[in-house]
């Protein structure tokens, strides 16, 4: 097996904050994500969408922007944004970027 | 009375292969019959019978052959690609001689289509998919209780021909539920001393074989094949005819689209138009004759199909020039409604007396 | 359009809504039911590429004669419980016909004035039971309440073939749901058949 | 088992997040790969074929190989895959994806050409089309789903379900005794010399998902370095056939699947393999 | 002038395949054809193409697939139970309108008959082996010049209709050396934008397949396939004729069958029998209409055949009754010699004199 | 590789063999096998087909098991098997003896059921029956002979083919970056649960041939108890094909061929496996 | 019977015997000479079960006229090179036909009166000559002085396309044999066409 | 690799005469057994047989019996005969025997 080489940041220690947005229209309710996240900021809604799905609703408050949930996210319905990162970006125009974002964010909002 | 049940068509096949004695089952999954495959897994080994999920359908048709060759009732059963991947393995069945039932529940083509019902298999199943001069005996069923019937009646021709035997229903026939009756029935008895079971002592050592490397033996074979085959036309045309009697016009149909065209009559005739309808049975040997005698009575035949137009070609050397047979089908799983059928009737009436 | 003759003696039916709404065990139920009562019967699901969500209809016919196609296009009945098996079928509803539906899930109801056009809340009154499965019967009571083309009792007979044993302390709380639909039918008007 | 821990993001996934500039302080650190069309996709809820669409996607964003990367889609539940992958696909006949691969590639042995394949589609009816190809060394990605039955055609059961487990065609659980053991298809490819990285993932928890795409970004480079059939297995739920919630599922996975099929790479390169490419023939 | 070459028929078409830049082959050995898998691998290295001993059919029919998906130029070849094994994959490559040269050097059937030559295998490759409605167009060469010249012809027209092109050959014209010309050949331009070759961010993604699983748009996807078929009746029908001008009496044959009538004609006319020869070239399409003009010519058609009757029943679609149509025919791999098919046909003119 | 020595045979052999009456002093100690037919075979001079046909005939006729036994003859060569063995047979498609055997033997799980299968016909074609009925531990034996080429249909290269070796298609010499290596089918096969006992052995000396003629003893002992899939294959040559005479050809075999196929045992069963039989149905 | 108006022009030919007496490569030598000198031609092996012991025959037609079938039924020339062939192929001669053998291999000739029968002992001189696997061109030689159907010139030429470079210093010891054959036939007769 | 469990017993000890009787009409020449023969008691006649091929014909005198020809013949044409055989034969019956062993004796005798 492979080792785990991620380095482990405890929350107490992080002065970084997160944020997510979920697509509700594609979600399917199917709570992977809310076992993933460790900060309890995912649930599902009393609601149900479109196709009948209940959705997940974020509380960004205690989001750390780990992107754990959206990484366990089956359909990918889930976009993070996190306050200073640890990487600046790279080879990307100012121009090209506000499209790309565009299309990035949910059309639920 | 035996009881009557509620079943899909293709548990109505699952239960009759059952009580028709069926040895072994072997099969892959496929949609729309994965049904059969499952009924049996269960159903079967508490008769001490054999039932096993192949890796495949070219493996399927391989057993069928090894267990029929054994001289066991073995059946197997798919949907269109999968009968596709049997056609090599049919030949040889055809070639060596073996009974067995094959099912094919028809869905859309051509490749993997879609899973909706279809009737786009019929040359494959009447001319011959595999290679070769060969036939097999094709029944149409066009109920859940001929899903049943059908069954009992493969298996026997299967054994009395020595034969493969198709029962080529379509994803529909398999799906939907009626009402059925299992049949008392007594397996007639049949000589298999032909079977690879062990050499005793007192009989030389059967094989079972589709090879004559020479082709004077290879002929011979083929000739004792054909001589089957036209024993088996003569025999075994099966049809049935709906108010053919006053007909001034014929449907021709079979399996579910004869359904469809029976209740297309019933509308056609509540307008005052004669039309009757037959509906072969077997696809394999085909009512050539019955049509024939037909077209000196009827102004024209109308065949409704799902697919291109494939059995019309039948109906149109059954007629031998002697009638227009005109076409109607759909495809891709869409079904024509029995208002859509007599519109089109209509127009061919009006086209044909217009000439 | 079906044979005149047989008008009474036959009832085409289509069932439609979302898979997991009990539409094709509705179907079912009323064939069984059919089936008791010695009638002909026809039951007819869609099928599509398995473990999907997305809708499900069945046709059900009920008939005194042999059904020819158990395929048609034109319905006496149609029950539909999502809207979009409503946009579907609400059109193809034959003239005088009964379009029944769930409301609680449809929001825009069919616009024909040419049929009767009931809707039941069934969903609301499922969850009121506490069984939201039960939500199919209730509109199969609502149905048989507005066309008896079966009998409640076949239906409960019906019901003990199509559970499993295991399953048959539940009868009851069907026998409610059914008694419910009929109950919520007549507070508004009485049958149409 | 390692389980999902509280990690950061590991810089894999921060290669394509640029900077948020509509939102000053909060910069995108993760988003559906451009790579995928922008449609809902099928699945059922929870269903492993998404996840792992989504992670072959990424990888094939961040190299930025997009134009040459052809996929194959089997039949199976995952036959839809061509309308979420935004990149040239082809529709294989059950069970011969590799086949179709080994038709391509053959042709374009510049190009990146991996198949997508179930249990059913590649450990039954392709066995012989898989083998084969591994044993040229066929120089494609074989992306193996391994969800223990199949799934489209609504739960038989497969050569990968587990002893005793039940499914529609082994109502009473499969017996090995009657239909043999689960086929473990990466210990066994591994033996053919063509096979030249052969590893088992899961995608069942965040850190799972990373150690797959880790998998992913590996075969893909192989395969630039023309070194042989890479085989990455995924162990995935299929929670509508194995009648559980998706979390259910996942826990399954943790607690059974992986007794039968440990986690972890089968066959790696020694590191002097992988630094020069080899001839495109192989 | 091109030089002239002494090949065998297996030869010619591997050679020719060169010429005609095909890009890829991919097949399984299988008497009486495996000749061209040997020529080929021993050649196309030199020319820097794709030659691949493939694990089976099946693997070889969808090697094909994803070749041809590719928009490469790509072939396989086999003989009788190799074909019956790519049915499956014929009906995907038809589905996904795919262009391929498949080659069948058919042999005596069914199951593994013999391996001396047939023409069994005619309605498999004209009605359809596999699932669902399709249709090759399938060529029957007569000759060993015919062998190669039909592999250009086979490429340029599964190009133009993006379809599978079917070459039905036999294990004696596979087998047997004449002299051969390998004519010069520009391959005509053709857009392959559908090709899966990765995706430019200028174009949408490509992608090949055979699925759709609505209904409705399968049955879009049927409607166009038919509408191609149709397209291809009305342009694709090939023929040839000799000394039907003054005929009393026609042979019908293809391939094989058509040589040795050809020398049965010479015979007859000899005899003062005035008879003539059509021979299909394209078998699918089939020459209806020529056949029904003629019908109203000749007193009597005789269909010859290596098989037990299949052409013949297309012979009978034509002629609609209009004339007799009658069969001769060997199997088994056994030939007819000339001499015996004049001897029927005297048998036959006495018969219908009598009449 | 112990080399051919002056032995006399072992007890094996003896069994059948009755006094010589009409050569007082003399006993018969060798003589062809009654369960074979009194006909000449089609093989070329040299064939290891035929010598195998005996060797499992012998051990037909010691175990006295001709009434019980079912033979499945395989597309190759061996297609006219049933010409030779005296016992009941079957003929299977290209491949597919493996399906034909398991229909046979899970109807009649107390007959004794093999198949006799060459390289092309169990390892190109009909891989997936072969390994799937080894998976699933169908209690046959498979006869399987490895001669590296398709010998019936002239010398085409078989999966088993060695590298570097002509065959008519790899005129020159199998290119492993091409095709891949050869495979080998009794170690591969071997990982499966479901196979009990799989060797490899030759028959180009008289020691070979009394070890091959053990192993096909054991096989048949083990189908007895019920215990799964037994795998003999046998390194047999092809003189017509290798373009050498039979003795070349079993030099050959000792010098080259089994470099890539090392002859011997590889997977025995323990000695508690074979003291009691297992249930039918495996 | 073929067209009499042909039969100058026509040559139809069976030559048979064991595999490995190069029986298909006489009659390929023959077509390709026919080639050479710009003739139709046409030549048909029968192939069995490959790598078998047995009989094989090839059916050479060399011709005027484009050929029309290359399977036939009755021959101008059988040329047999064992016994199991003549019993086969000596029916089949025409009338005024000729039946060639290899003396040293069959023991008993056909007994027809109607055709030429002549027997040569191409293997006994064949080793004479020291080279057993020039048998074939023996006959060959005693063939075409018997029926000149093409030049000797052609054959050589021939013999140049069918046999591979390495073997071209084999071509003399052909030519002797070719001549070999001719000789033994003059010895014993003069040509019939 | 099994090991070879044969007892080796070397030509001095042994007391034992051979004989064999080859079918000559079946031999196919392929000369397995004359390697096999370490007593150079097998060799290829100047003639062929009715099949074409120069077959093996035996000095039975140096013939030990061995059996190693006979094993090694793939067309099981050698029948093999020996003096004081090590094991007595057991469940044959007189009468079957004689049939059987006439079968056993090729036709070419
Ligand atoms: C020749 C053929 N046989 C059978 C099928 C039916 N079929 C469709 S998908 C499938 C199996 C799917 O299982 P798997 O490959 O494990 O994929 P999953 O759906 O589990 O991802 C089968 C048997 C088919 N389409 N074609
Ligand atoms: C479906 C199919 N494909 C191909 C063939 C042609 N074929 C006959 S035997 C054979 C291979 C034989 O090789 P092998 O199995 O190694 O047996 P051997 O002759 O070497 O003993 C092939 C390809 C066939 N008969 N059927
Ligand atoms: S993992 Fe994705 S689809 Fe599932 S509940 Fe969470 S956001 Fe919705
Ligand atoms: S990014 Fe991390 S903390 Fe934020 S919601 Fe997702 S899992 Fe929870
Ligand atoms: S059936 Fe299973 S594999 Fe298929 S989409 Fe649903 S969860 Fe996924
Ligand atoms: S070709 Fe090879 S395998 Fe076949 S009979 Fe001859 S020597 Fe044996
Ligand atoms: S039995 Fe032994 S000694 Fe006698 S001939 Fe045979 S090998 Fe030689
Ligand atoms: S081994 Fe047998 S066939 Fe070969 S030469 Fe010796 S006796 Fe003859
Ligand atoms: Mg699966
Ligand atoms: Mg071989």
């Amino acid at each position: 097996m492979e080792e785990n080489t991620n380095k482990t940041v405890s929350v107490k220690e992080r002065k970084v904050k997160g944020r997510v947005e979920i697509d509700i229209q594609r979600c399917k309710g199917c709570e992977l994500c809310t076992t993933a996240c460790k900060e309890h900021a995912l649930a599902l809604s009393d609601t149900i969408n479109i196709k009948g799905y209940r959705y997940i609703i974020a509380n960004n408050d205690v989001c750390t922007g780990c992107v754990n949930c959206a990484l366990v996210c089956p359909d990918a319905v889930i976009t993070v944004y996190r306050t200073h990162p640890k990487k600046k970006p790279v080879d990307i125009t100012p121009e090209n970027i506000k499209e790309q974002i565009q299309s990035m964010i949910s059309p639920s909002k | 009375m035996t009881e009557t049940k509620l079943m899909k068509g293709n548990e109505a096949m699952a239960e009759a292969a059952i009580l028709a004695g069926c040895d072994a089952y072997f099969g892959y999954p496929i949609t729309p019959q994965s049904e059969v495959l499952e009924y049996l897994a269960r159903e079967m080994p508490k008769h001490n019978r054999i039932v096993m999920q192949a890796e495949s359908e070219v493996a399927s048709i391989n057993m069928v052959y090894g267990a029929a060759g054994a001289g066991f009732r073995t059946m197997t059963s798919s949907s269109s690609p999968g009968i596709s991947l049997m056609q090599e393995g049919i030949s040889y069945i055809a070639g060596a001689e073996l009974p067995c039932l094959i099912v094919n529940v028809n869905r859309a083509g051509p490749g993997l289509g879609t899973i909706q019902p279809g009737q786009g298999d019929y040359f494959q199943s009447v001319k011959g998919g595999g290679h070769g001069d060969y036939k097999m005996i094709v029944l149409a069923p066009a109920s859940v209780q001929e899903m049943a019937d059908f069954v009992y009646l493969g298996f026997d021709l299967a054994d009395k021909y020595r034969n493969p035997v198709l029962m080529l229903s379509d994803g529909a026939i398999g799906q939907m539920m009626e009402k059925v009756q299992f049949k008392s029935y007594t397996r007639p008895a049949v000589d298999k001393s032909w079977a690879t079971t062990g050499k005793p002592k007192t009989r030389n050592r059967n094989y079972i074989t589709s090879l004559f490397i020479q082709p004077e033996r290879m002929e011979q074979h083929n000739l004792k094949l054909e001589e089957k085959f036209k024993h088996i036309r003569e025999n075994e045309v099966r049809f049935e005819e709906i108010n053919t009697a006053d007909a001034d016009y014929l449907f021709v149909a079979y399996g579910l689209s004869a359904r469809i065209c029976q209740k297309a009559m019933d509308i056609a005739r509540d307008k005052g138009i004669k039309i009757g309808l037959l509906r072969p049975i077997t696809l394999y040997p085909y009512p050539y004759k019955r049509l024939e005698e037909l077209a000196a009575q009827v102004k024209t035949m109308l065949t409704v199909e799902l697919n291109s137009g494939q059995m019309v070609e039948d109906v149109r050397l059954a007629v031998k020039g002697k009638v227009a047979v005109e076409f109607y089908g759909r495809m891709g799983g869409m079904m024509p409604t029995p208002e859509e059928i007599v519109q089109h009737l209509e127009t061919l009436i009006q086209y044909h007396h217009a000439n | 359009m079906s044979n005149p003759n047989d008008f009474k003696k036959l009832e085409e039916l289509v069932v439609a809504g979302f898979g997991g709404q009990g539409v094709l065990s509705l179907g079912m139920t009323l064939a069984y039911a059919g089936m008791v009562e010695g009638k002909e019967i026809s039951w007819m699901p869609s099928y599509g590429p398995e473990m999907r969500g997305g809708t499900a209809n069945c046709i059900t016919i009920i008939a005194e004669k042999k059904i020819s196609s158990p395929i048609i296009s034109l319905f006496d009945t149609a029950i539909v419980l999502n809207q979009p098996s409503i946009d579907k079928f609400a059109a193809r509803v034959k003239p005088g016909g009964l379009l029944l539906y769930e409301s609680g899930n449809i929001f825009k109801p069919a616009t024909r004035t040419d049929i009767e056009i009931i809707g039941i809340p069934a969903t609301t009154e499922a969850l009121l039971m506490k069984n939201a499965k039960i939500m199919n019967m209730i509109i199969l009571g609502a149905y048989l309440q507005l066309k008896p083309v079966v009998k409640i009792e076949s239906i409960l007979e019906a019901l003990k073939k199509v559970l499993p044993e295991k399953y048959h302390h539940l009868l009851p709380i069907n026998k409610e749901a059914l008694e419910k639909g009929a109950a919520l039918v007549k507070a508004m008007k009485e049958p149409v058949m | 088992m390692p389980t999902e821990e509280h990690v950061l993001p590991d810089t894999a996934l921060d290669v394509v997040a640029p900077a948020c500039h509509d939102e000053d302080e909060y910069e995108l650190v993760y988003h559906k790969p451009h790579t995928m069309v922008d449609v809902s996709m099928h699945y059922c809820p929870g269903c492993a074929h998404s996840l792992v669409h989504k992670l072959i996607m990424e990888v094939v964003e961040e190299m930025d190989i997009q134009e040459q990367t052809i996929g194959i889609a089997p039949v199976g539940c995952s036959v839809f895959a061509y309308d979420y992958m935004d990149i040239d696909m082809q529709e294989a006949a059950h069970g011969r994806a590799c086949a179709v691969a080994t038709g391509i590639k053959r042709l374009m042995p510049d190009k990146y050409v991996f198949t997508y394949q179930g249990d059913g589609d590649l450990a039954a009816i392709g066995i012989a089309e898989t083998l084969h190809a591994i044993n040229r060394g066929e120089n494609i990605l074989i992306v193996f789903m391994n969800n223990a039955v199949y799934g489209m055609t609504s739960g038989q059961m497969a050569p990968t379900t587990l002893a005793g487990m039940h499914t529609t065609t082994s109502p009473d659980g499969r017996d090995v005794g009657y239909y043999g053991s689960p086929i473990k298809i990466s210990e066994l490819m591994a033996q053919l010399p063509g096979a030249f990285y052969v590893t088992r993932q899961a995608v069942n928890n965040a850190n799972a998902v990373r150690r797959t795409k880790k998998a992913l970004q590996n075969a893909f480079k192989y395969q630039q370095l023309h070194k042989g059939t890479c085989l990455v297995e995924i162990i995935g739920n299929c929670p509508s056939n194995w009648k559980m919630t998706p979390i259910e599922a996942s826990k399954f996975i943790d607690e059974e699947m992986v007794k039968t099929f440990p986690l972890g790479d089968i066959k790696v390169p020694k590191a002097e393999d992988i630094k020069t490419p080899s001839a495109s023939s192989g």
